[in-house]
C-alpha cells in the first residue's frame, strides 16, 4: 500500500469533508411545501378545485393576494459592507423605494425581505442565518453586489464566504461593485415581479451547492 | 465575563473636562445584565457588536467583538500586485474611498521614489477635500437618524444629508464615472483629467453645500435636545486620546491640533491655506463642532484649486498593460493621508518584485473604536448610541 | 523636544545606530528592552501618540515586531522594531504603557500568533475564537478552505 | 333605547375590525416554525446571559409616576368637554383636585424618583 509522505496529500475540497454533506443534506431539506398560505387556506383553494372552473377563483384570490404582498415587501436594513452605503442612498430621497412601497425595518420580526449588501464572511454567516431564519415566512433574498453574489475581489480571501446563495436561498442577484441604485431599483423591481406570480406551492431558488 | 470588564473599567471616568455628574446608585441586589448591540443593529453603522454589561440603564462593561467584515486585505495585499490592489485599496474606508487608495498609491510611489506631475497631485488634493464633504455629509445624516427621536422625526436630517451628498458624488460620477468606489489614484499619477464644465458644477455644488451646512448649524445648535444628547458625553480626555491613538476630528475635538496635511504635508497640501478646526471639551458636541468646521474648509481648499489648478500631465508613468507592469525596488515605508477619520495610513515592505512583501494597513476607525471601551462605562445605553455615532467607524476600515 | 535632541537622547540609551530621515527615527532593539525603551520613548522624549504596531514575518529570519509612537507638537515619529528569534513567537507587551497596543496586539496574535506577555486579555480579534492557524503567516495560503463554507 | 344603537354599533365595529384582521392573518400566513425562527432575537448573535434579572427600582417608580397621573388625565376628558355647562364653580373644584395632585408631583420630583442617574 503506497504511503503518500505528509504534506504532499492534495488540497481537500469541499466534497471531501464529511461533515458538508450532511450539512448540504440538512440544508436542502427544508419544507418546500406551504410557503405561501397556511394549511387551512390551502385545503379551502382544494376544495374550491373540486368545483367545475374553480381556478378561476383561486386564481383571481392568488393575483390579488400577490399583489398585495408584492406592493409592501418591506426589507431588514441589513448592512455589511460598501453596499449597504449605496443601499442606504436608494432608500434615500433621490432614489427613495418607498415609492415601491419598501420601508426599511430594523428587526426582522417585522420585514419580508433580506437585502445582503455587502461580503459575508465566515463570522457573520452564521449571524445572517439566524437573522434570515428570524424572519416569518413568505420572506425573500436579494443578493446585492458581487460580494454577496460570489464573493467578489474578495473571492480567494480565506475567511470570506463565496456568495450569500451558500448560506441562504436567494431570490435576485444584483451585480455590480457597488452596484448604483438604479441597478438595485431593478433589481427590487424584479423581486416584486417574481412575488407577483409567486406560484402555489411557493417553490423557491434552493441555496446552490457551487464548487470551485 | 463581569471580571474582564472590570479591569477594563478600572480606568476611571476621565477627570479635567466637566463629565456629566454620575450620582453613585447603591442599587441594592439588581444584577447585570448582560445584553448584545449586535451586529444587525440599526445604530451599529455596520457589523460591530458591543457586549454590553447593564446595570439599569447605565453602562457598566463594553466588550467590543469585531472581525465580521474581515474580508482579508493585508493578506491579498501580499497576493496582489501593485496595479491590481489599488482598486481594493478603497473598500477599507469605502465611504470615502479617494483617500484610502490614496495611501496605499502614495505608499508605493514613496518606495519608488516615483515623481507625481503637479496636476495629478492638485487633482488629489481636490478629490480628497470633496470625498471629505461627502463623508462628514453621511456621518451627520446617520448619526442625527439614530439620535432620531431628538431632532424631530428620526431621518429628517438623514434625508437632507444624503440629499447633499449626491450632489457630490453627481461630481464624482462626471469624472471618474463611479458613484462610490473609484479606481481614480494609479502609482504615478491619476487615471482621468477633469472634463468640460465640471469645474463650475463643482463651484455651484460647492456653494449650495455651503448655504446647507449653514442650515445644518441653524437646526442643530440651539437645538436644546441636540445638546442634552451631546455635551458632556463621550468626552475624551487628551490622555487617553494619544495613548490609545485616536486621530482626526476625535483627536482635534479633544484639543489636539494635529493634522497630517498640516504636520507631515503630502501631494502638495502646503500650497493652500486652510486652518486646522480644534475643541476643547472633547464630548460629542465638540466633535459636531470639528466636522462642522471642516466642512468649510474643505470648500474653502477646492476653490483655491478650481482657481489655480496648473496645466501639464496627469500621471508620471505610462497607461498600464500588464499586470506585472509596475515594479517596486527593494524598501519599507509608512505613508498616512489625513481622512475623514483620521490617520489612514499604509506600511509597505516591498522586496523588488511585482507585489508587497508586506502591507499594514493603519485604519484610522479601529483606532478611534479602540477608545470605546475606555469611555462608554458610566454613560446610559442611549448615550452609546450618540457616541458610536460621533466616533463614525467604518467597518471595513476596522476589520480590513 | 525636537527631533535631533530626540535623536541624540535615544543614541545615547541604546546604544546601536538610529536610523531614518528627518520626522522619523528608527531604531532596532533587543526583545527585552522592548518596554523599557517605548516608555522611555513616552516619558522623555513626549511620544504619546500610539499610531500603530504589527508584525513582518520574514520566514526564515523570524518574525518582527513594528511599532510606531509619535511626538504630535515637536512632529517626530519613532519607530521601534524587535526581532524575534527564529522559532520564538512570545513577545513583551506594550499595554501598560500605551493604551492603544491593546486591540493591536490582539490583532497580531489573531494574525501571527506572536504571544504577547502582560497583556490583560490576549484573544483573537478579527477571527472567531476556534480559528485554526494564523492567517498572515507566510505558510498559509490565501485561499485555504473552511468547511462548511469553502 | 334607539339612542344606544350607535354605541352598540360602534362596538360592534370594533370587535369586528380586531376578529377579523386577526383571522385574515391566521389564515393566509404560512405556519412554518421552522430553523431559528422561535429564538429570541438578539441583533442576530445568540443571547448573552440570562434575561430574569432583578432589575432595579428606578424603573418601577417611574411607571408608577406614570399610572398615577395617567389615571388621574381620565378625569379631565370629560370635565373639559362639559366645562361650558357647569360653569365657573366646575373650574374652582378642578383646580382644587389639581392642587392635591401636583403636591404628589412636588414631592416624587423632590425625591428625585424621575431622574435617571
Amino acid at each position: 500500500m503506497e504511503v503518500k509522505p505528509p504534506g504532499l496529500a492534495p488540497l481537500p475540497i469541499w466534497r471531501d469533508f464529511k461533515d458538508l454533506q450532511e450539512w448540504e443534506t440538512h440544508h436542502r431539506r427544508r419544507p418546500e411545501t406551504g410557503d405561501k398560505h397556511s394549511s387551512a387556506f390551502e385545503a379551502i383553494t382544494d376544495g374550491i378545485h373540486a368545483f367545475p372552473g374553480g381556478f378561476v377563483v383561486t386564481a383571481a384570490a392568488d393575483t390579488f393576494l400577490n399583489w398585495a404582498r408584492k406592493s409592501s415587501v418591506w426589507p431588514v436594513t441589513f448592512g455589511l459592507a460598501c453596499c449597504a452605503i449605496e443601499m442606504m442612498a436608494t432608500f434615500a430621497s433621490r432614489f427613495d423605494v418607498e415609492r415601491l412601497g419598501m420601508v426599511p425595518w430594523a428587526s426582522p420580526r417585522h420585514a419580508d425581505l433580506m437585502i445582503v449588501s455587502g461580503t459575508v464572511t465566515i463570522k457573520m454567516a452564521p449571524m445572517l442565518t439566524r437573522i434570515y431564519d428570524q424572519m416569518p415566512d413568505p420572506k425573500w433574498a436579494v443578493s446585492m453586489g458581487s460580494c454577496a453574489n460570489s464573493g467578489g475581489p474578495f473571492r480567494h480571501g480565506y475567511h470570506v464566504v463565496k456568495g450569500v446563495d451558500r448560506v441562504i436561498p436567494v431570490d435576485v442577484y444584483v451585480p455590480g461593485c457597488p452596484p448604483p441604485p438604479e441597478s438595485l431599483l431593478n433589481g427590487l423591481l424584479l423581486l416584486q415581479e417574481q412575488i407577483a406570480h409567486f406560484r402555489r406551492t411557493g417553490q423557491r431558488a434552493a441555496p446552490s451547492a457551487k464548487v470551485d | 465575563m463581569a471580571s474582564r470588564n472590570d479591569s477594563l473599567t478600572a480606568a476611571t471616568p476621565p477627570a479635567g473636562a466637566p463629565a456629566r455628574a454620575i450620582r453613585e446608585i447603591d442599587y441594592t441586589g439588581s444584577e447585570r445584565l448582560t445584553m448584545n448591540m449586535g451586529p444587525q443593529h440599526p445604530s451599529s453603522h455596520g457589523v460591530f457588536r458591543a457586549v454590553l454589561t447593564l446595570e439599569g440603564e447605565t453602562v457598566v462593561g463594553v466588550d467590543a467583538v469585531i472581525g465580521y467584515l474581515h474580508r482579508c486585505h493585508e493578506k491579498l495585499g501580499e497576493s496582489l500586485t501593485y496595479v491590481q490592489y489599488p482598486s481594493i485599496a478603497s473598500k477599507t474606508d469605502y465611504v470615502a474611498a479617494m483617500t484610502s487608495e490614496l495611501a496605499y498609491v502614495m505608499a508605493a510611489e514613496r518606495i519608488g521614489a516615483i515623481d507625481i506631475p503637479r496636476r495629478a497631485q492638485y487633482l488629489r488634493v481636490l478629490v480628497a477635500e470633496l470625498q471629505r464633504i461627502a463623508s462628514h455629509c453621511l456621518w451627520l445624516g446617520t448619526w442625527c437618524m439614530d439620535m432620531g427621536g431628538a431632532l424631530g422625526g428620526g431621518a429628517t436630517i438623514f434625508l437632507y444629508c444624503i440629499r447633499e451628498r449626491e450632489l457630490v458624488l453627481d461630481l464624482f460620477e462626471s469624472l471618474v464615472g463611479a458613484r462610490l468606489l473609484y479606481g481614480f489614484h494609479q502609482i504615478g499619477g491619476v487615471r482621468y483629467d477633469l472634463p468640460a464644465g465640471w469645474a463650475d458644477q463643482c463651484r455651484t455644488t460647492i456653494d449650495l453645500i455651503e448655504k446647507r451646512v449653514v442650515e445644518y448649524e441653524e437646526m442643530l445648535d440651539e437645538n436644546t435636545f441636540f445638546q442634552m444628547r451631546t455635551q458632556g458625553v463621550g468626552v475624551i480626555s487628551r490622555e487617553v486620546a494619544e495613548t490609545v491613538g485616536i486621530s482626526g476630528p476625535l483627536l482635534r475635538g479633544s484639543g489636539v491640533p494635529f493634522d497630517i496635511r498640516r504636520a507631515d504635508p503630502y501631494c502638495s497640501y502646503e500650497d493652500f491655506a486652510f486652518a486646522v478646526p480644534t475643541e476643547e471639551a472633547g464630548d460629542c458636541f465638540a466633535r459636531y463642532r470639528v466636522r462642522m468646521a471642516e466642512f468649510r474648509q474643505a470648500t474653502a481648499i477646492v476653490r483655491q484649486i478650481l482657481d489655480g489648478l496648473p496645466e501639464g500631465p496627469i500621471s508620471s508613468r505610462p497607461g498600464v498593460k500588464s499586470v506585472v507592469q509596475v515594479r517596486i525596488p527593494k524598501g519599507e515605508t509608512y505613508a498616512r493621508v489625513e481622512g475623514p477619520r483620521g490617520e489612514v495610513g499604509c506600511y509597505l515592505v516591498s522586496d523588488g518584485g511585482p507585489k508587497p512583501y508586506r502591507m499594514k494597513w493603519r485604519g484610522a476607525s479601529f483606532s478611534n473604536l479602540a477608545v470605546l471601551p475606555h469611555i462608554i462605562p458610566g454613560h446610559s445605553v442611549a448615550d452609546v448610541v450618540a457616541i458610536m455615532g460621533s466616533v463614525d467607524p467604518v467597518f471595513g476600515e476596522v476589520d480590513r | 523636544m525636537h527631533y535631533e535632541q530626540a535623536r541624540e537622547l535615544l543614541q545615547s540609551l541604546v546604544g546601536t545606530a538610529v536610523g531614518g530621515t528627518n520626522p522619523i527615527a528608527e531604531v532596532t532593539l533587543p526583545r527585552d528592552r522592548w518596554v523599557s525603551v517605548a516608555r522611555f520613548a513616552r516619558e522623555t522624549l513626549g511620544c504619546g501618540f500610539f499610531a500603530f504596531s504589527t508584525a513582518i514575518d520574514w520566514q526564515a529570519d523570524g518574525l518582527e515586531v513594528v511599532a510606531r509612537v509619535e511626538n504630535l507638537d515637536a512632529p517626530f515619529a519613532v519607530m521601534l522594531r524587535t526581532r524575534l528569534g527564529p522559532g520564538e513567537t512570545t513577545c513583551p507587551s506594550l499595554v501598560p504603557v500605551y493604551r492603544g497596543a491593546d486591540w493591536m496586539e490582539r490583532e497580531c496574535f489573531d494574525m501571527f500568533g506572536i504571544t504577547f506577555e502582560g497583556h490583560p486579555d490576549l484573544r483573537r480579534i478579527l477571527l472567531d475564537d476556534d480559528w485554526q492557524g494564523h492567517p498572515l503567516l507566510k505558510s498559509y495560503a490565501v485561499d485555504t478552505p473552511y468547511p462548511p463554507y469553502r | 333605547m334607539y339612542d344606544y344603537l350607535g354605541v352598540l354599533v360602534y362596538l360592534l365595529i370594533i370587535v369586528g375590525f380586531a376578529v377579523v384582521s386577526l383571522a385574515a392573518a391566521r389564515l393566509l400566513r404560512p405556519a412554518r416554525p421552522w430553523g431559528a425562527k422561535h429564538d429570541t432575537y438578539e441583533c442576530g448573535a445568540e443571547t448573552v446571559g440570562a434575561a430574569w434579572v432583578q432589575f432595579p427600582v428606578g424603573f418601577y417608580l417611574v411607571a408608577l409616576v406614570f399610572i398615577l397621573f395617567d389615571a388621574l388625565a381620565v378625569f379631565l376628558f370629560p370635565w373639559a368637554l362639559s366645562l361650558r355647562g357647569l360653569g365657573g364653580w366646575a373650574l374652582a373644584v378642578m383646580l382644587l383636585f389639581l392642587s392635591i395632585v401636583s403636591l404628589g408631583w412636588w414631592y416624587a420630583r423632590r425625591e428625585g424618583v424621575l431622574e435617571w442617574k
